[in-house]
C-alpha cells in the first residue's frame, strides 16, 4: 500500500503523517506538493494538520483551492481512502468532501493536550481495529475545531453513522462532542484529535497506531478479493 | 476602479463565543448597557473591472471563497473611484 | 516629497536632531570624525541604530566580556546569529534568547510573535532546523485589568506564532512580581539542531558576488525600534511612530523551508536575518565580519508602500526578511529555490573590496560609510557603579524564619500564588507535541526532545529567580545558573552551554551598573564551575517605567545532552508504593 | 437602544498578512483584477444608552477594548432603534 501526504504551504504535520506511516506502519508514503495534479499510482491520501496559508481566512479555505484537491476529490469519488487531520479536516469541509464547518474553539484559545476519544463507529475502514465504545487517548491541538452542523445534518449524522469519534467530555464547544465524522460512502474521514501524533509510546500513547493499522488490513482484504 | 467592502458575519442561529466574550469583557469594565456583540469580518477590495461585471465578479468571490455558507452571512458595497 | 522634509547635513547638526535618534554630542563628533564630514539625514539613521544599546551593547559590552565563551564543544561562540554546540555524531545544537520587551508592553500579540518569529530567524539563518520554543514571562502581579490583558496577549501571541510556523513550544517560566508592572518581560528562546557541514555564516565575502534580498517587503514599520528598545517606556514613547510589527508566521514558515533548502546549495556564501534595524544591520555585519564593503541600490528593494525613503528603508524592521550573498553567476539558482516556496528573492547590490556600505537610491548616492564603524567602531562605556542602599541594608538583616503555624494551609497558599501554581493553562494554548518528538513536555523540570534516528535527546530549559538576584546579585546569578542546570540534570541530561537574556533597568543608574556588574560575575563563576559555556545571548537595558527599574533579571536558557532516551527521568511520581528521597542539604 | 457598528482596521502602513494571502488566492481563482485587499473586524453592539452618553461610551469602548490605536484605527455608526 502506498500513501500520498499532500503538502500544502503552511502544513507543518507532514511530517509526522509521514513518519508515522512510513516508520511505524511501515508502508510507503510520499509527499505530494500541492501544485501537482494527480494521485495516479497512490492507495490512500493523507492530509496532515498544519495552518495551511497561515488560516487566514478561515481554516482551510484558500487551500481547498490548491491544484491538488481535483485529484483528492476524484480519489475520494473513486473509494479510496482519503483522511483528514486537523487542517486536513478542515480543508475536506471547505472543499465539501465532508458536511459542516469549523468555529473557533468555545473558550477562544488554541488547545492543545491529550483528550480521550470515543470509537463510536468502529465498521469503518479506519476503525477496524478498535472496539465499539472504545475509549483511546489521541492529542489535539487547534484553534477551531469547535464542529458546527444544524439539526438537520446531526441527525443524517447520526442515521449514517457517520459520527465516528467523539470527544468523552466537552473540549471545545463541538455539536454533540463530535470529534471525527465520515462522508456518507465512509471512505473520507476527518477528524480534529492527531492519530499521527499517537503512534509511538515514548511520547505518551499508541492508540492512533490502530488508525492507520485499520486502513492498511482494510486495504489487504479488498486486494487479496478483487486481485 | 472599484472599492468593494464585504461583510462577512455568522448566521444568527450560530453562537457568536468571540462576541459573547467582548461582551463580557464590555460588561467587566463598567459598561453594563451592552446587551449584544455579534463580530463579523469587513474585507475592503480594490478592483479593477468594469460596470457591468463587478457586482457578478463580487458575487462569485463571496460564495467561492469569502464567507462559507453553511456558517455564514455575507452583504457587499461597490462604489466606483477614481484611480490615483 | 519626503525628501524635502529630510533636514539638511548642517541642519541635523545645528538644531542637534541626531539627539531625537538617541545619538549623544559625543557621539555625532565620532560619527563627525570618522566620515571627515557631516553625516546627511540616512547616515546619521544608520549610526544611530547601529550604535543603540540593542545593537552595539556599548554598555553592557564590559560585562560580556567576562562570561566564559569557550569550551572543547564550541563550534559557535557569541557573535553569529546563534551559538552552536558539538553533540557528537557529526550533529550539533544551535540555540539562543532574546527580548522583546517593549514592543510587547504597547502591543502584546504582536510584540510577543514577532518576538518568537525574530528567534526562530536566529536559528535558521544559521543552518539549523529549529526543534523547540522556550519563553520567559514577567508581569505585574495578576490583578489589575492591563495586566491581565498583557498576560493574556502575550500567551496567545507567543502560541499564535509557534504554533502556525509549527515548531513546538516546549517549556518556559512565568513570574508575577509588582515591580514589573508597567515593564513587563518577554524573552523567547528557539533550539535547533544542524549538522556540522551544514552551518553557515553571516558573511559578505568574495568581491563581485551578489547580495540577494529574501522574504516579505519592506513597510514603514517599526523604523528606529532597535533605538526605541534601548529606552525607557515613557508616556512620550506613546507618541512615537508605532514600533510595533505585525508578524506573518506563515510567510516565516515559507522562508524558513526556502532557507533549508538554499543552504544546501554551494552558491550561497551567507546568509543573515534582518531583524533589529533591519537592512542596516545585516549588510554592515555581514560585510564587516568579512572585511567586505557592500554596494546596495535601494530602488530594487521590494516596498510594501509608496515613495518611501533610503533612511525609511534601512531602519525599516519588516519582519521575515533575509539577506544573502550568493556566488557571482548563480543568482537564479536561489531565486528558483524562493520561488519555488511563493517568496520574493531580488539581487539588490553585490560585494565590493572598499569596506563600505554604499547605498544608491534613484541614482544617487545616499550614504557611503565604512562598515566597520557602523559594526564594530561603537564606543564603549564604562558606566560608573555603586552599591546600592537597599543591599547593605538587606545583609546586615538577620536572616529571616517564617513561623509556620499550619503547614497545610500555608503549603495551599502557596500553591495558589499565580507565580507557583500550574501554568497549564498557558501551556494549554502552545503547540508542545508537533514534529513529534517531544518525549517531556511543559510541566516538568526540563522538556526534553527526542533525535530521530539516534539514542540520544536534548534537554531546555528558562531559568531566573530575579529576587534572589535583587537581594544579592552574585549570589543569585550563581543560583540562576545551578538551578537551570538541575532542571536539566534531572531530566537526565548533562548540560552543555547557556544563552542568557540580561534584563536591567537603565545602565546610566550607577546601582542598577552595579547589578548588572555583580549578577553577571556571579553567572560567570557558576558557568565555570559547571562548565557551561555562554554562547549566546541579548541585552535588554532600560526596562524602568517612570525611572523605576524591574528586578534586575538575567534569564538563563540552558540546554544538556541525553546520550539515550531510556535515560529521562520526569518530575511527576511514576507509580504509588516507590520510595522518596531527598538529597542534598 | 442603540446599534452601533464599530468598524476595527490595521492602520495603512501595518502589514496585513491576511489580506494578502486572500487577495493571493483570489488571482489564482483568476480574479487578476484585484488589487489590494484589506481585512478587518466589524463588531455590531446593542446598547442601552442615552442620546447625551451614548457617543462617549462607545468611544471610550473602542479606546480601551475594542482596538488598539498601536496598530489599529477605528471608526463608528450609531443609530437609535426601537427596543423590542
Ligand atoms: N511561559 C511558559 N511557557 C511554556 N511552559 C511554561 C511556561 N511557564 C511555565 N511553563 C512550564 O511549566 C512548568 C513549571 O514551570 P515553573 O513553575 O517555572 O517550574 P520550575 O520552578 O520547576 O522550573 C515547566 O515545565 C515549564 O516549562
Amino acid at each position: 500500500m502506498k500513501f500520498a501526504v499532500i503538502v500544502f504551504p503552511g502544513s507543518n504535520c507532514d511530517l509526522d503523517m509521514y513518519h508515522a506511516v512510513k516508520d511505524e506502519l511501515g508502508v510507503e508514503a510520499e509527499y505530494v506538493w500541492h501544485d501537482e495534479t494527480s494521485l495516479e499510482g497512490f492507495d490512500g491520501v493523507l492530509l496532515p494538520g498544519g495552518f495551511s496559508y497561515g488560516d487566514y481566512l478561515r481554516c482551510g479555505a484558500i487551500a481547498r483551492f490548491s491544484p491538488i484537491m481535483d485529484a483528492v476529490i476524484q480519489a475520494a469519488n473513486e473509494g479510496k481512502p482519503v483522511l483528514g487531520v486537523c487542517n486536513g479536516f478542515q480543508i475536506l469541509l471547505e472543499a465539501g468532501l465532508l458536511p459542516g464547518a469549523m468555529r473557533r474553539n468555545k473558550n477562544l484559545k488554541f488547545i492543545c493536550r491529550p483528550v480521550q476519544l470515543v470509537v463510536e463507529n468502529n465498521e469503518t475502514l479506519f476503525t477496524n481495529g478498535y472496539a465499539k465504545g472504545q475509549e483511546i487517548t489521541i492529542p489535539v491541538a487547534h484553534g477551531e475545531g469547535n464542529y458546527y452542523c444544524d439539526d438537520d445534518l446531526l441527525q443524517k449524522l447520526v442515521a449514517n453513522k457517520q459520527i465516528v469519534f467523539s470527544y468523552q467530555s466537552d473540549v471545545n464547544g463541538s455539536v454533540n462532542d463530535i470529534a471525527g465524522i465520515t462522508n456518507e460512502a465512509g471512505n473520507v474521514l476527518g477528524m480534529m484529535p492527531h492519530p499521527e501524533r499517537a503512534v509511538d509510546s515514548l511520547l505518551g500513547s499508541d492508540d492512533g497506531l490502530t488508525l492507520f493499522k485499520s486502513i492498511l488490513s482494510h486495504w489487504r482484504e479488498r486486494n487479496a478479493i478483487t486481485s | 476602479m472599484y472599492e468593494v467592502k464585504v461583510f462577512v458575519s455568522l448566521k444568527e442561529a450560530v453562537l457568536d463565543p468571540q462576541g459573547a466574550a467582548v461582551k463580557g469583557s464590555l460588561h467587566h469594565l463598567g459598561f453594563e448597557g451592552v446587551e449584544e456583540v455579534r463580530i463579523g469580518k469587513v474585507m475592503t477590495l480594490r478592483i479593477e473591472s468594469t460596470a457591468d461585471k463587478i457586482e457578478a465578479e463580487v458575487k462569485e468571490m463571496c460564495e467561492k471563497l469569502l464567507a462559507n455558507p453553511v456558517i455564514e452571512d455575507y452583504r457587499f458595497e461597490i462604489e466606483e473611484v477614481v484611480s490615483q | 516629497m519626503q525628501l524635502l522634509h529630510e533636514p539638511s547635513p548642517q541642519m541635523i547638526k545645528d538644531e542637534r536632531i541626531y539627539a531625537e535618534m538617541g545619538v549623544t554630542d559625543e557621539e555625532f563628533r565620532m560619527v563627525e570624525n570618522i566620515l571627515g564630514r557631516l553625516p546627511n539625514y540616512t547616515e546619521i539613521g544608520l549610526f544611530s541604530v547601529m550604535w543603540s544599546e540593542h545593537c552595539s551593547y556599548k554598555n553592557s559590552k564590559v560585562v560580556l566580556k567576562k562570561f566564559p565563551t569557550t569550551g572543547e564543544k564550541v563550534l559557535q561562540g557569541p557573535g553569529e546569529g546563534a551559538g552552536i554546540i558539538d553533540i557528537g555524531d557529526e550533529q550539533a545544537v544551535v540555540f539562543k534568547i532574546e527580548s522583546h520587551n517593549h514592543p510587547s508592553a504597547i502591543e502584546p500579540y504582536q510584540g510577543a510573535a514577532t518576538g518568537v518569529g525574530g528567534i526562530i530567524r536566529d536559528i535558521f539563518s544559521m543552518g539549523a532546523r529549529p526543534v523547540g520554543l522556550l519563553n520567559s514571562l514577567r508581569f505585574g502581579e495578576l490583578e489589575t485589568p492591563r495586566v491581565k490583558y498583557l498576560f493574556e496577549e502575550v500567551v496567545a501571541g507567543i502560541a499564535g506564532y509557534g504554533n502556525c510556523i509549527g515548531i513546538p513550544t516546549v517549556g518556559g517560566e512565568i513570574q508575577f512580581d509588582p515591580c514589573y508592572d508597567g515593564n513587563p518581560l518577554v524573552n523567547a528562546m528557539c533550539v535547533g539542531l544542524i549538522d556540522h557541514k551544514d552551518i553557515q555564516k553571516g558573511q559578505a565575502k568574495g568581491v563581485g558576488n551578489s547580495v540577494i534580498y529574501v522574504g516579505a517587503s519592506t513597510g514603514r514599520d517599526g523604523i528606529h525600534g532597535a533605538t526605541f528598545a534601548s529606552e525607557e517606556l515613557s508616556e512620550a514613547s506613546e507618541a512615537k511612530r508605532p514600533a510595533v510589527q505585525v508578524g506573518d508566521p506563515f510567510m516565516e514558515k515559507l522562508l524558513l523551508e526556502a532557507c533549508l533548502e538554499a543552504i544546501q546549495n554551494d552558491a550561497l556564501v551567507g546568509i543573515q536575518d534582518m531583524g533589529a534595524a533591519g537592512l542596516t544591520s545585516s549588510s554592515a555585519e555581514m560585510a564587516s565580519k568579512a572585511g567586505s564593503g557592500i554596494e546596495m541600490d535601494l530602488d530594487k528593494v521590494p516596498q510594501r508602500e509608496k515613495g518611501m525613503t533610503a533612511y525609511e528603508m534601512m531602519l525599516s524592521e519588516s519582519q521575515e526578511r533575509m539577506l544573502l550573498v550568493v556566488e557571482a553567476g548563480r543568482e537564479q539558482e536561489m531565486i528558483d529555490i524562493f520561488e519555488r516556496w511563493g517568496l520574493e528573492a531580488v539581487v539588490v547590490g553585490k560585494v565590493t573590496d572598499d569596506k563600505k556600505l554604499r547605498l544608491l537610491h534613484k541614482g544617487e548616492v545616499v550614504a557611503d560609510v565604512p562598515v566597520d564603524s557602523l559594526a564594530e567602531d561603537a564606543p564603549v562605556y564604562h558606566k560608573p557603579s555603586k552599591e546600592p542602599a537597599y543591599y547593605s541594608q538587606f545583609q546586615n538583616e538577620a536572616p529571616f524564619k517564617p513561623a509556620v503555624a499550619d503547614m497545610k494551609e500555608t503549603l495551599a497558599q502557596l500553591l495558589a500564588q499565580p507565580t507557583i501554581a500550574s501554568k497549564e493553562w498557558v501551556y494549554d494554548q502552545y503547540d508542545y507535541m508537533v514534529r513529534t518528538n517531544t518525549v517531556v513536555a511543559p510541566g516538568s523540570d526540563a522538556a526534553v526532545l527526542r533525535i530521530r534516528d539516534t539514542e540520544k535527546a536534548i534537554a531546555m530549559t528558562t531559568d531566573c529567580n530575579s529576587r534572589y538576584i535583587y537581594l544579592d546579585p552574585y549570589v543569585g546569578g550563581q543560583i540562576a545558573i545551578a538551578e537551570a542546570a538541575r532542571n536539566l540534570v534531572c531530566s537526565g541530561a548533562k548540560p552543555l552551554g547557556v544563552t542568557d537574556c540580561l534584563n536591567y533597568g537603565s545602565p546610566e543608574k550607577p546601582e542598577i551598573f552595579w547589578q548588572l556588574e555583580k549578577s553577571t560575575d556571579g553567572l560567570s563563576n557558576a558557568c565555570e564551575v559547571l562548565e557551561t559555556p555562554v554562547i549566546g545571548g541579548n541585552v535588554s537595558l532600560y526596562n524602568e517605567t517612570n525611572g523605576v527599574a524591574v528586578y534586575p533579571t538575567p534569564v538563563i536558557g540552558m540546554v544538556g545532552l541525553v546520550e539515550n532516551v531510556d535515560h529521562i527521568t520526569k518530575q511527576q511520581f511514576q507509580q504509588a508504593g516507590d520510595l522518596i528521597y531527598v538529597i542534598g542539604e
